[in-house]
């Protein structure tokens, strides 16, 4: 039922972990629901230089995590407020309709991030 | 890479011996039993001989079996169908919060045609209360099902007690025994049953036939309207191949049962210490006892239960968890949950279900690669990571 | 002695391509659909084919096929949980007095839960007039139901202008295809109907197994209550290798449908016009010419249906009779009768449904014996005597 690409990215998920001092960081879901995503940004100059995540949750929110953090690395802020769920499961080669909600999750993390890192930083901007 | 099946709760392989004796009735011994010639002599001596050995496995009469369409049929025909016969005399259903769906949501059905229904609450380890069943019954009440054993945690229950209390207060009492036929010995006289489900692909015979025990005497609806196959109880065509399958199939249960209950049990007991011990935040989810041989289930704190299941997939282990995330709805497994479990631990479930075909060099295997499984999930969890900050 | 077997109404044997497709599924690809993983994954996989093959084979779509255990399963389906869903806007349900069984003691369960049932009549070839159909529609009608093919005469019902009618109205339309499909073209478009049941034992597929077509949007309640199974309109752990069967045979009857009709229907004529010519006070029951290709009926006077059997399967033949004494019960086809034949003569009947296995040297020989049966019993008849005497 999964692609072969979410298999990999569960398997071998791409940037696990945390950034100890991270300039923005947010976490979305809670164990009741059986799914959680922590994720990390690292920003530079607008730029996400790196990202990072922790997640607990099925194989679909492990490999949305994976790829999510994959597709922003190394663009601008920007950019990255521009990532759809619909994205991240395109790049993943699809997911199925019950999983899609995880791939909601990635993009509600990453832009609590970003608002999370605007907030430290006195940037005053909205995220919608 | 060869495949390690311990998912058998689920479904189990048609036997060779099974579909042996099935084969003829496929393409040459065809006939439609109901019709009175040649080839219809053929089936009918087939379909009375099926009938003979599920009586004789469950110590019933041959006329009191009834050949349905598996487990869900024969536990909606009881539910349903005792109901809507009883309906003049009461409109109350004792059930329990941790039946299958087959059952609960047959249940939820009637509810809403004006049934009342009691569910039952158990404890910690899914066992239901004698004594809860005698304080909820009440003068309207027609109709008792409680279930042998729980085919999530294997708990299995009381049920020959709970038939003592319905019979002396003149209540139906049906019991789903679909996880228990095959696999611990069941005997319709001694659970004081009048209706008894079980469905054939629980123990090695074929998918899509099961069987409904009605007690002599026992007065409900048929279900299937139409022909007057089954003493005119259930209609359709027989389906003499799968038939023959049920009655193969739990002939060699029965006869096979002390064995496979000491093999079982052994392979079960191997695997909960292997896993306890080998994994910490683990915990057994079901009675540690009176549980059915071949079940284990563990809940796995900090990891989600798919992420453990596609995991062990990939080193060819197949299993079940009890996660909401696995089943594609919202809320992880009812039977956990009415057991008391948050929902972090239900999330965290996984169901081994070992049968008769499963090796030692096969539980050992899972004793190896789960905890490894597991470590690296937990490196993932930011929930993991909490608990390691809070110690 | 080779026998002939001519009761493939009844039912017919699993051919060896549809046998040999179902194999793998018994014990090796034996997963439970429902699981996510490795042997789930290969079933899921089956079970999407062979539903694609279904709604090919009808026209529909895919996602409009659930599978169920049979024909009296598809038909008590679609009756009362239509009934059922739709009680509250009327409780009328317009029926012909030819139905199967499984539609007719449906529709009697029904009736003694309060809704009011029609059975319309049908002229001496066994047709229902489509008038009929309208004069009937009343403003409480929640479903019609009308059969496509029937199983005792053969009689093919104008079931698409009746679904044309039922459509303007606004009111559900069932047809009971079990004797169509496989035999005669069936798209579910063309019938303009909102549910068909079909059985996958009548056309070379196995028992217990058969399908209901549901138009999309068309809202009844499920009847089989539990697991999530069939997107939760069927629940029951899916009979994999049955469903595999059933997907090759409708895809072979399809494939062949043009030939084997035309060879069933010259053999069906040659049966009918060799017994009409060589056995005196016979007649032939249902319509001449819309009638299914393999079906032959006959009343032979003077006679009764259970003793022309019984000598007919002496001589190796297979067939069957409306004959009450056939039954069991006490009244004779209620086909028969509802056509307007005496009971003589519908005790009288003879029914032999051809099949594609059959040859013209089985035919011929049905021809050469069934006179000498009929002037042997017709010797030991009172009747007989009586009507030489009267002439
Ligand atoms: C306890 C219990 N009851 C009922 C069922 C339903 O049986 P089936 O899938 O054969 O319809 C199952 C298994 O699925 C079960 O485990
Ligand atoms: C017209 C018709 N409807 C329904 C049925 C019932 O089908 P099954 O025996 O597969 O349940 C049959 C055959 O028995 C039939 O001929
Ligand atoms: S995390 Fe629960 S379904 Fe994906
Ligand atoms: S004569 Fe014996 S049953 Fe009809």
């Amino acid at each position: 039922m999964y692609s072969e690409k979410v298999m990999d990215h569960f398997m071998n998920p791409r940037n696990v972990g945390e950034i100890p001092d991270a300039d923005g960081v947010f976490q979305v879901g809670n164990p009741v629901c059986g799914d959680i995503m922590k994720i990390y940004l690292k920003i530079k100059d607008g730029i996400i230089v790196d990202a990072k995540f922790k997640t607990f949750g099925c194989g679909a929110a492990v490999a949305t995590s994976s790829m999510a953090t994959e597709m922003i690395k190394g663009k601008p802020i920007e950019e990255a407020l521009k990532l759809t769920n619909k994205a991240v499961a395109e790049a993943l080669d699809g997911l199925p309709a019950t999983k899609m909600h995880c791939s909601v999750l990635a993009e509600e993390a990453v832009k609590g991030a970003i608002e999370d890192y605007y907030k430290k930083h006195g940037i005053n901007k909205q995220v919608e | 890479m060869e495949k390690i099946y311990l998912d058998n709760a689920a479904t189990t392989p048609v036997k060779k011996e099974v579909l042996d004796e099935m084969m003829p009735y496929f393409s040459e011994k065809f006939g439609n039993a109901s019709t009175l010639y040649s080839y219809g002599r053929e089936s009918k001596k087939a379909l009375d001989i099926a009938r003979d050995r599920v009586a004789k496995a469950l110590g019933a009469d041959p006329a009191e079996i009834y050949f349905t369409s598996g487990g869900t049929e024969s536990d909606n025909w009881a539910i349903k169908a005792a109901a809507y016969a009883l309906r003049e005399k009461g409109n109350h259903i004792i059930t329990t919060s941790i039946e299958h769906h087959a059952v609960l949501h047959t249940c939820e059905y009637l509810k809403k045609q004006g049934f009342k229904i009691t569910y039952l609450p158990v404890d910690e380890y899914g066992l239901v209360d004698v004594e809860e069943v005698k304080k909820a019954i009440t003068d309207q009440t027609i109709l008792i099902s409680v279930m042998y054993a729980n085919n999530e945690v294997g708990t299995i229950e009381p049920v020959a007690e709970i038939g003592e209390i319905a019979k002396e207060r003149g209540i139906l009492f049906h019991t789903d025994a679909v996880q228990a036929v095959g696999h611990i010995p069941v005997d319709v006289k001694k659970l004081n049953c009048d209706m008894l489900s079980l469905s054939a692909h629980k123990f090695y015979g074929p998918k899509g036939i099961g069987a409904l025990y009605i007690r002599k005497g026992v007065k409900i609806h048929p279900y299937m309207h139409g022909g007057g196959q089954e003493k005119g109880r259930r209609a359709g065509t027989e389906n003499i191949p799968a038939i023959v399958g049920l009655g193969k199939a739990i002939e060699l249960a029965t006869q096979n049962l002390n064995q496979s209950m000491e093999k079982l049990t052994f392979l079960r007991n191997k695997l909960i210490n292997g896993l306890l011990n080998k994994i910490d935040h683990v915990k057994l989810n079901g009675h540690p006892e009176k549980r059915l041989p071949g079940n284990v289930n563990i809940s796995v704190e900090y990891v989600e239960g798919e992420s453990m299941l596609l995991s062990l997939d990939m080193k060819g282990i197949c299993a079940s968890s009890g996660s909401a995330c696995t089943s594609g709805s919202l809320d992880p497994s009812h039977v956990l949950l009415a057991m008391g479990l948050p929902h972090e631990l239900a999330h965290g479930s996984l169901r081994f279900s070992i049968g008769e075909q499963n090796t030692e060099e096969e539980i050992d295997y899972v004793i190896q690669v789960l905890p490894d499984i597991v470590a690296r999930l937990r490196e993932m969890s930011p929930l993991y990571e909490k608990a390691r900050e809070g110690k």
